[in-house]
Order: structure tokens, then C-alpha cells, then sequence
């Protein structure tokens, strides 16, 4: 059954069931997880199979929700807290940043913290302003977490499982509009490494990097540059922190041109960290210099009207890439 | 004080108001008129009416998710809140801000509100605006019982109390929070008992009552307005649809029994009932009531409708005022 | 249960522990061999004293930024503290971590914390690790006053009683949060009038007298030991010096007749007076007792003294735990 | 009295008081803000002026005083509300950034908010990993803020009264190591227009671009430098966001080379998108990559032994003035 096809948010839910299965101390913890199997569904049947006791609904308590698997975490268990929207993070920032972030270092490395957050990213709902943010830039700015955001059904699975099983706080963002969107999964335990990249596909002419729901804009951008014969190649991030560098360089100097996509807002985004290190160990490598196509500097709006043309996309990508080919080596 | 009849109507038609607004609102979104989440008040007319019936126009509230009927009461204009609920460049926000954080500043509502609890600080930054520049308007913070639970509830009401701040909290325990019993997230049953931790009273009401609610409201905010301090009122009450959309039976997390004997007390009807009984008004009367508040909803839906949606332009604007002083 | 004389003179021997370490750091900073911030636990000795003597080793703690007193009281190693205070690589944090983010895991303390509240939720976390083994384990929040008015100390709060866990709060009311007298930042006086906000009970006790912490602990822990959930105590204390650093009269925010009036009450002397009324220890066994920490201590400073500063490399080791499982 | 010298602090306070003087509706409030006159005696003698009505003592509530702040902002006043230490913005990162940052947007446009909220940032007094972050990247991806860091007294002056005069939320950073730097300060009132940097020193040969503290730095290795016959011209940007790019594209243009400087962690920290605008808007002037002198990827460690070498300061952005020179136009 290798070609098994299932659903971004099942390869979730088949992941944490999987880990639950072969570790006791791995539980879910977090806003109607439990009886009701998440909001979207991220942990459909979990309570079912494990109990109340493994799988606990929450009051509305973020910061709270973050301490209860800090606590467990230093004292021996491996929680999965859920924070429900990506918005909500900020409601538990300290307890994210200032204390799961921190522990380890602070307390002289002998704490190990196997704590997995996890949350749904991104718009394209008409959900407005506070739930519909991507984030992943304000936490790959904390040293102590790693920041894991999966661009399919396979990866989620296999991203997940490691999550669960790195004895460092992890943040796991799904992206809310891919939850239903299908793929090859195999059926028993599986781990991607956290900190390594993916050649989503191959390509001589640009490279595109991307991470999240943005990774299949890639790559139908891809499609349709390959229709004007022009070959890009796509790196998968999967994991921004650690960030695997390495995999985007090597990339960059076969290329020598490179755009950064995200769904996040541009100015002060992941990309700008990805920019930065391109430029910086493929300086001599480049002939234009690393575009970005993110969201524009504003709050997301709520109208489909508006929030359409706010988010970037595969045209908007196909068109960076477009400029990014078309700039003369001397632009000036 | 005894209310007049007139009175009487008023608070019906704003409960009116409120239900036909949101039942609208649940069809069009059924229709895929209405993008996004909805999270509808009906069940709980009364809370918001009897509230801000004691409230005068210059007073704040700031409100919640659930927050269509708070600013329906408040005084609000159906033919934006409509516009914007379906993302009109005619809607309250310009159809940037959608049900979640709808608004009226110049009828002091400051917004619905996405993140739990997040408008009670609010609501007291109000209060404190009020105390600061000595004037006798209050500031409301409407809530549901599973906010309290949250840690910036906890810090507004200590917050108020400690700087003895005129403001009122009302809490809507409508029994859950999202798909979870409000029974399983405290142990306590009575939102009340939080109150003596901050140093204030609070008092228990029946949220289907609007006259019950409006008369310990207005105690709250006479205390409030002759500068006694914050007080809280919890007005026990049931959301007859599902958390957002508009499936009512059926649901996996509570008995449609549950629903249906809340609805035998439904605040419209039983206060229709009252008053007939009262012979505070007629038959006629209130259906001239209803018959009012559908011509208002034609007239929103009809403006909604033709509003058209913002131009790609506003994308950009509103991110920064550029009016500094 | 009575407590033999043994116990008696282990509380005096935890108390004068605390004491003479903070003591001692004090003059440590004031020689400028100590760096950072220090708040001492002077003058509360009775609190976490009182409360670790109803712990087991295997029980949790989680702490403040006032912490020292807790992790002594709960065992902790007065040369490794005193390395990490002055920032050595012999400390309990390798210097990483210093006075605020003090800890010893196997001992079950988790953590001095930063940042006030934040160490409350982490406790529930530890409760909760209890009761998912079906151990009988408790943990224990140490907060102050003043921290009980941010969002993390209620949303712990309630949480540990909605999921009906194995965890005791512990409240030191010291009258003050920095500079400020709690008085002006809560209406209340008593912090267990926020437990029934909770649902849990709450007791207060005076914060000077160690065998009434101790007593009041042990039934808060024999409840939460045996799964009936979680309760909080409130003791009525005070800091001898200043929230950081050691200056203890003369300053603005307090009235020094205040301070000698709390000093009169001391709750290592008035401990050793009742010993000594009591006939459970004479004071040349209490004079063993000090002339043994005294060692410690000394002990304690060679031992900082001469562990080096922790190497450059050490700066970039610990971020991430590389022992996955 | 044009050349009158007073402290970086001083200066601070005293732009609070000259705008409290010329509107009543400016008040602050905060943890011992009022009777105590802020732990950094910030807010020194302001309540003993303006009495406790203007000069709020709050609880331990840092939601709360963020939503404090907004709720008499919305309402017409014009708070100044204060955190104390940076690293608690992230207990109120909610309020902060999806409430006061989003409202206005949110609201269509229709809501003013002049917010200023003040903290103070950075490390170097061993107060360990939770008090002494420098958290700028943070709150510069979120749009509807500016983010404001002064580098001296004059600056702090002007700057801060432009954030109170300004009607959107600003954060105002101060660098707890800068509170003492004396510096000429005029004695009435004056703004310095946020979103406009600085040349702090021209030169030649290399920029550096930094902000806050750092630009002392900058400023002392730009010496170093001059000693060694090379013109540094330093660039502090004095606002993040809105960020003046043009002043530091212009300056990179002529210089060919430039590091930017700033004591956060470099890992997606600002200067990554500096960097990334840089590379983007002066590609072909570009005689080395853009360099990054910041912080390494760890939380900052409590012992001066650790700290010292945590800590980028004049010598370290030397050193990367001096690489990025050596570089070769073509290093491969
Ligand atoms: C901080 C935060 N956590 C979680 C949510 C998701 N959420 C939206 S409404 C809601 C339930 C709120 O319950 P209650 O306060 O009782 O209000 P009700 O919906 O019953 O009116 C939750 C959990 C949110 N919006 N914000
Ligand atoms: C979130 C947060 N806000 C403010 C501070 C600064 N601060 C440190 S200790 C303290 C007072 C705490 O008072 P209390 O909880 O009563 O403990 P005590 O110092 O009296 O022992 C404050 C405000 C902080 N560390 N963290
Ligand atoms: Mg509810
Ligand atoms: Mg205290």
C-alpha cells in the first residue's frame, strides 16, 4: 500500500496517533482536541482511541496551555499542546519564547524540553486580521524552538513524527487551506529530519524557496514557467529553524537566480532571513539579486475582495520569477 | 423607576432587531453570501438589550466574537453591519474588518473583537479615559464564561477595581465555550464567585430576561457612573445555534432537549408574552415591531447587496493614520 | 502528628540555611563579586521552609524571581548556588542561568523564573505529569502577591482545579510588589479571596510562624496527595530588604518602623525562643545548628570562588538538547 | 543654552513632561511608573509634577496595561504606557500586536490610536536571558506599528516626543546600557520626524547601519577604522519601521560595501531585511555581500564571562568592516 492517498490533515492525525500508540507518554492537550477532535479536525478520534485522560480539552488558557507542557515536558512526558490559530501564539508568547524557548539554555543544558506546539497557519478564509496570520518569522527569531511548516500529506506525517520525538520545543504549523488536500502517504512509522531541506523539483534557470501552502504555488508556478521554457527548481524548506542553508545554496549557485515566496507579510518576514544568507554565501553566484514575494504590509484583510489580491499566489510568484529572469546582469 | 410602555417597545424592537439580523445573517451565509465565520447571538437578545438599554450613546462597550447583537443594541446601523459582514466597501469597516471586529466608535462600541477576552482591557481603557477626564459615562466589557478563563479578563477586572474604575462587566455564561461545557473548564458553576477576588459585586441575572438584566444593569452603572467603582453582572443565557454557522439540533456536544427548553423561554417571546399579560402592549403593536424591523433588514440586505466591494486600492490604506496631531 | 525534636531543629537547620546564604550573597554583591540582579529571600524563611518540610524529594516546585530560599529549603546545594550566583562554571546553571533562573531538577525544583507569574503554569504542568502517572507526587507554585494579578497565575490557577490536579499554591504576601504596596494594586486584602474564584480552598496563615506554614502545607498536600485537587495557601510575610539588593531601611516606599515591627517577629528567632520554651532544643543545639551552616556557607564560597568562569565555548552549548529520542 | 548636556535618560523624561505640560491628554501609567519613578528612573519626578491622576502605578498586569492604553487611546486620550523591560512585551505581545497594531485597519480606518508604549531593551547588565533581549524583529513584521530606537540623548528627545505626538502605536525602545550617556540636548520642545535616519558619520569607504546602542558602537569602530586610514559612514536608522531605506541605499552606493550592526540575535533579526532591501535596491553597487554583526543564536547567558562575548560591541563590527573590506570582488 505505498501508494496510500490521504489527506494533509490525516497525515496529521495518523502521525500523533501512531507516536501515541508507541510512546504512553505522548498526550494531546488543548481547546476541544478532545471530544470534538480540534476545530479542523486535526485530532478526529484521537480522545476516542486514547481516553480522556490522553487527550484533554482545556480551558481558554493559552499561556496556561503552554505551561501545562512545559511542566510535563521538564517532568518526563511528551505533550502535544495545541494553540487551535497561529494568531494565538501571541497570547502565549511568553510562556513560548521567554520559558519553553529558554529553559534548556538557562538551566545550564540539562533540561530536555520534548514539547510540540502546534497550530494552523494562514488566510484565504475570509477570517480577518487575527486569524489568519503566519508568524513563523517572530519565532525562528527565538533561539531554543524550532519551527517545523509542512507543504503536503507526506510531509506533515513524517515532520510531525519528529516533532514528537525531538527532545526540543518544536512549533508545528499547518497551513488551514491545505488541511484537505491529499497525497501519498505510507502507513507506518515514519520520521523527516527536522533541519533539512527538500528539492521539491528540479530546475536549472531559478530557484524558488518556499515552505508551507506557498510550496504548491511554487511549484504551479513552476508548471507554468515550464510552458514558457524556462526550468525552475523548488526547495521545500520544510523546517526555517534550524534552517537548512546548505541545500538553498547549492541550489542558488547551479542557478544563479532566486526568489524566497511566503505567505507571511514581506517586510521583516522569514525571506528576509533566507535573502540574507543567499546573498551572503552566494554573493558571487547571483546575477539578480534574491526577490521575494510575500503578503504587503497590512493587516489581513476580511473581504475575499481584498484578501484575494493580499495574498500571493502561484501568478504572483510565476511573475517574480519572470522579473527575476528578465534583469539584465547590469541592471543600472 | 417604572419604564413606559414606549419603553417597553424599544427593548423589544432591539431584540427583534438583533434576531432578525443574525437569522438573516445565517442565510445569506448559508447562501455563501457571507464569507468567513459567523458567530451568531440569537438566544441571547436580551443580555445585550437590557444592557445598553441602560446605557446612554456617549457610554463604551466593548465586545466580543459574538458580537453582532452588542452593537445592534448599541444603536447600530443594519445596512453597514450587513455591508460588512458580506465585505462591502459600504460595511462599518469597509468590509476590511468583517463579523470579528465590527465597530462603531461614534456609538462608543469598540469593537468585536477575535482573541478571547482581548476587548475587556479594552473596555477599561475606556473606563479609565472616563475617571480621567472626570466625566460620568461608564465603560462596559460584554464577555462570555468561558473568557473568564482567560488571563486578560483576570488582569481587566483586577485592573478596574484596583484603580476603581467605572466600569461594568457583563458576563454571557451561555453554558460553553466553543464545543467544550463551561462545567468542564471550571469547577465553579457561577462566573460570580470571581468577583469578591477583585473586590467587586456581582450579582447573578436570567439572561432571558431583558427586563431582569436591564434592572441590575442599570444598578451596576449608576454605582459606576457616582464613581463606587466597577461592578459584574452575569446573565445566565444559551446560544440556540451551533458556536459559529447556523446548525442548531443535532449537535454532538449538547442535547437537543437542552435546546429545546431553553427556547421554551425564549427572551422575545416570553417578554412578548409579559406584556401582553402586563397589558403593556398589544398584538398589533408588536407586530407593527416586527413588521418595522423587516422592512429594516429588506432595506439592509438591499444596500448590501449593492454596496460594492472595495476597490483593490484599500488594500493599502488604513494601515497607518496619517492624520497626526 | 507530632514533629520530633529531629524536625524541629531541620526547619531551624532550613531556615538559618536560607539566611545566612542570602545574607551572605548580599555581601557578596556588595563586594561586586556577584553580578546581576538579586532579590532576597530574607525575612521569609518560614515560607518555603514550612512548605518544602511537607514535600518529599520526588515532589515539584516551581519558583520566582525570589527563589533562592525555595531551592535551599528543598535541598539544594548552597556551593553550587552560590557558584551560579557568582556566575561560575560550578554552578547549577554552568553561570548560564544566575540567580533568576536557578533550579535543581533532580530535586524537583523547577526553576527560579524572570518573569513574574511564569512559573505557575509550569507547576500545573508538573501536576498534570503526576496525575497522568497515577503517581501520588504533588507540585507546588511559589508566586507573591503581586503576581497573582497576572493572567498566567489565573489561567493556572484555573486550570489545575478544572483538570482537578495535584498542585498547592503557595502565596507569600509580602505587602509589596517592587515599590508598589499591594494595597494600591488590588482592592483585596487577602489572596484567598481569589480562591473560590477557583474553586479550591484557601487558607491563611502567618507567614512568620514556620510550623504553621508547615502544618497548613501538609494538609493542602495530604488533599492533593490523595486526589481530592488542588489548594492555596496564603502566608502573611515580609522582605526584609529592598525587592533587589540589600538596602533595608530607609527607603521611601515603606516606613522602616514597618520593617522593625515585621523584624520583631522574625521567624528564625521567634522559632528559637519556642524551641527553647518548648524544651525541644537548648540553645547550645541551636548554636550547633548555625555554627554548622556557618560552615556550609564557608564551604559554599571557596567552593565559588575557585570553580572557574564557565569557558567561551559554553556560550554556544545547551540552546538545543542533542539527545533525541 | 544650546549646548546644555544631560543624560540620555533625562532626556527621555524630560520630552514626557514638556508634552504632558502642552496636553492634558497625555498621561503614563505602568508597574512603578508613578510613586517610584520607573525602575530605570525613567519617569523621574513625572508624578511628583503631575500628580497620581497623570502618573498611573498599575498592578502586575501587562495585558492589561497594553489594553489600558488602547482603550483611552480609542477614546481620545493619549497614553504613554510603559513595560519596563523588553523581554515582557512578549506577556502582552497579544495586546501589542493583534489588537493595538490591527484595530485601526481592522476598523477600516476609522480609529486613531496614539499609543506610544515604552520599554527598555538590551543586555550587558547580566540580567540573564529574561531581561535583557533586544525583541525589535518582532514587532517590525507586524504592520499598524512603528518601532522607534533611539542611539543618544538628543535623539531620545525628539524621538519620543514624535511618538507621543503621533496618532498610530509606537514602541519606544531605550538601551538600558545608554541610560547615563550624557549628550547635547536643546530645552524646548522638538520632534525628530520617525521613519527619516540618520548620517551619523560620513564617509567613504563602507557603510555601517545600525540603531540603538549599536550605532555608539558603530560610531567607536568607524574611529578604530579612521586610524587605519578607512571612512566609515554610519547610518542609524533611529526608526525601524517605517524603515528609511532610501538614506541607507544612497549611502551604499557610494560605498560599495556595508555591514549592518544590531545586538539581537542574527538569526532573523532585522538586520536580515535590511540586508535583504540592501541586496534588493543597490545590487549592482555591491562590492561584497552586505555582512551581519549581531548576536549568536543562543539566549543570553547570565556570567559576564558569557555575556562579554555574547555581546557585539566596537571591536566585533570592526572586525566585519575590516572582512567585508578584504573581501575581493570575486571571491570563488
Ligand atoms: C485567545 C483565543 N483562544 C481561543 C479562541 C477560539 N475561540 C473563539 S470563541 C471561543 C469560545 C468562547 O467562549 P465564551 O467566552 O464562553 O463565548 P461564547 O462563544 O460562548 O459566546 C474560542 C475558544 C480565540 N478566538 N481566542
Ligand atoms: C511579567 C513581569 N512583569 C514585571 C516584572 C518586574 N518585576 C519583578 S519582581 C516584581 C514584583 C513581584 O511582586 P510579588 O509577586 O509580590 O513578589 P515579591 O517580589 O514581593 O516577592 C516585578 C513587577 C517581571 N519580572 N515580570
Ligand atoms: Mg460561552
Ligand atoms: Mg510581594
Amino acid at each position: 500500500m505505498s501508494d496510500r492517498t490521504i489527506s494533509y490533515v490525516n497525515a496529521f492525525t495518523e502521525a500523533i496517533q501512531l507516536e501515541m500508540e508507541a510512546d504512553p507518554d505522548v498526550f494531546i492537550a488543548g481547546e476541544d482536541v478532545g471530544a470534538h477532535g480540534g476545530v479542523f479536525h486535526t485530532f478526529d478520534g484521537i480522545q476516542a482511541r486514547f481516553g480522556e485522560r490522553r487527550a484533554v480539552d482545556t480551558p481558554i488558557s493559552e499561556q496556561a496551555i503552554i505551561g501545562l507542557g512545559i511542566g510535563a515536558a521538564l517532568t518526563g512526558l511528551r505533550p502535544i499542546v495545541d494553540l487551535m490559530f497561529m494568531d494565538f501564539v501571541l497570547v502565549a508568547a511568553d510562556q513560548i519564547a521567554n520559558q519553553a524557548a529558554k529553559l534548556k539554555y538557562m538551566f545550564g543544558g540539562n533540561a530536555k524540553l520534548p514539547l510540540t506546539i502546534t497550530t494552523t497557519g494562514g488566510a484565504g478564509l475570509s477570517a480577518a486580521a487575527q486569524h489568519s496570520q503566519s508568524l513563523e518569522a517572530m519565532f525562528c527569531h527565538i533561539p531554543g524552538l524550532m519551527i517545523v511548516y509542512p507543504s503536503n500529506a507526506h510531509d506533515v506525517k513524517g515532520l510531525m513524527a519528529a516533532c514528537i520525538r525531538e527532545d526540543n520545543p518544536t512549533l508545528m504549523v499547518l497551513h488551514k487551506r491545505m488541511l484537505g488536500q491529499k497525497g501519498i502517504v505510507p502507513e507506518g512509522r515514519y520520521q523527516l529530519p527536522l533541519g533539512v531541506a527538500n528539492v521539491a523539483r528540479q530546475g536549472s534557470d531559478v530557484t524558488v524557496v518556499s515552505w508551507g501552502k506557498m510550496v504548491n504555488d511554487s511549484l504551479a508556478a513552476a508548471d507554468q514557467l515550464a510552458a514558457e521554457g524556462t526550468s525552475c527548481e523548488v526547495v521545500d524548506l520544510r523546517t526555517l529553524s534550524p534552517l537548512d542553508i546548505d541545500t538553498v545554496v547549492t541550489s542558488v549557485r547551479k542557478t544563479n537566480r532566486v526568489i524566497v515566496a511566503h505567505e507571511a507579510v514581506r517586510f521583516g518576514g522569514f525571506g528576509a532571513e533566507v535573502a540574507a544568507q543567499i546573498q551572503e554565501y552566494a554573493f558571487d553566484y547571483l546575477d539578480a539579486p534574491v526577490g521575494r514575494i510575500a503578503a504587503p504590509f497590512t493587516p489581513i484583510p476580511f473581504t475575499p475582495a481584498l484578501e484575494n489580491i493580499y495574498l500571493p499566489d502561484a501568478n504572483k510568484i510565476a511573475a517574480g520569477i519572470r522579473e527575476t529572469l528578465a534583469r539584465p546582469l547590469l541592471a543600472t | 423607576m417604572e419604564l413606559t410602555p414606549a419603553r417597553h417597545l424599544d427593548m423589544l424592537r432591539s431584540m427583534i432587531r438583533i434576531r432578525l439580523f443574525e437569522e438573516t445573517a445565517g442565510k445569506l451565509m448559508e447562501a455563501g453570501k457571507m464569507p468567513g465565520f459567523l458567530h451568531l447571538y440569537v438566544g441571547q437578545e436580551a443580555v445585550a438589550t437590557g444592557v445598553c438599554e441602560a446605557l446612554r450613546v456617549d457610554d463604551y462597550i466593548s465586545s466580543t466574537h459574538r458580537g453582532h447583537g452588542h452593537l445592534v443594541a448599541k444603536g447600530g446601523d443594519l445596512s453597514r453591519m450587513m455591508a460588512e459582514l458580506m465585505g462591502r466597501a459600504g460595511g462599518y469597516c469597509g468590509g476590511k474588518g468583517g463579523s470579528m471586529h465590527i465597530n462603531d466608535l461614534k456609538l462608543g462600541m469598540l469593537g468585536a473583537n477575535g482573541i478571547v477576552g482581548a476587548g475587556v482591557p479594552i473596555a477599561v481603557g475606556a473606563g479609565f479615559r472616563n475617571k480621567y477626564l472626570g466625566t460620568d459615562q461608564v465603560s462596559v466589557a460584554f464577555f462570555g464564561d468561558a473568557a473568564t478563563n482567560i488571563g486578560a479578563f483576570h488582569e481587566a477586572a483586577n485592573m478596574a477595581c484596583a484603580l476603581h474604575l467605572p466600569v461594568v462587566f457583563i458576563c454571557e455564561h451561555n453554558m460553553y465555550g466553543e464545543y467544550t461545557p463551561t462545567e468542564k473548564a471550571m469547577v465553579i458553576a457561577d462566573i460570580v464567585d470571581r468577583a469578591a477576588g477583585y473586590g467587586m459585586p456581582g450579582v447573578i441575572v436570567d439572561g432571558m430576561d431583558v427586563l431582569a438584566v436591564h434592572e441590575a444593569t442599570l444598578e451596576a452603572v449608576a454605582r459606576a457612573r457616582r464613581g463606587d467603582g466597577p461592578a459584574l453582572v452575569e446573565a445566565k443565557t444559551y446560544r440556540y445555534y451551533n458556536h459559529h454557522g447556523i446548525q442548531n439540533l443535532g449537535l454532538k456536544y449538547r442535547p437537543d432537549a437542552e435546546v429545546l427548553a431553553w427556547k421554551e423561554r425564549d427572551p422575545i417571546f416570553s417578554f412578548e408574552q409579559r406584556l401582553l399579560d402586563g397589558g403593556i402592549a398589544t398584538r398589533d403593536e408588536m407586530d407593527d415591531v416586527w413588521a418595522g424591523v423587516r422592512a429594516t433588514i429588506e432595506t439592509a440586505i438591499e444596500f448590501a447587496d449593492s454596496s460594492p466591494f472595495p476597490e483593490p486600492e484599500a488594500l493599502l490604506t488604513g494601515v497607518y493614520t496619517r492624520s497626526n496631531s
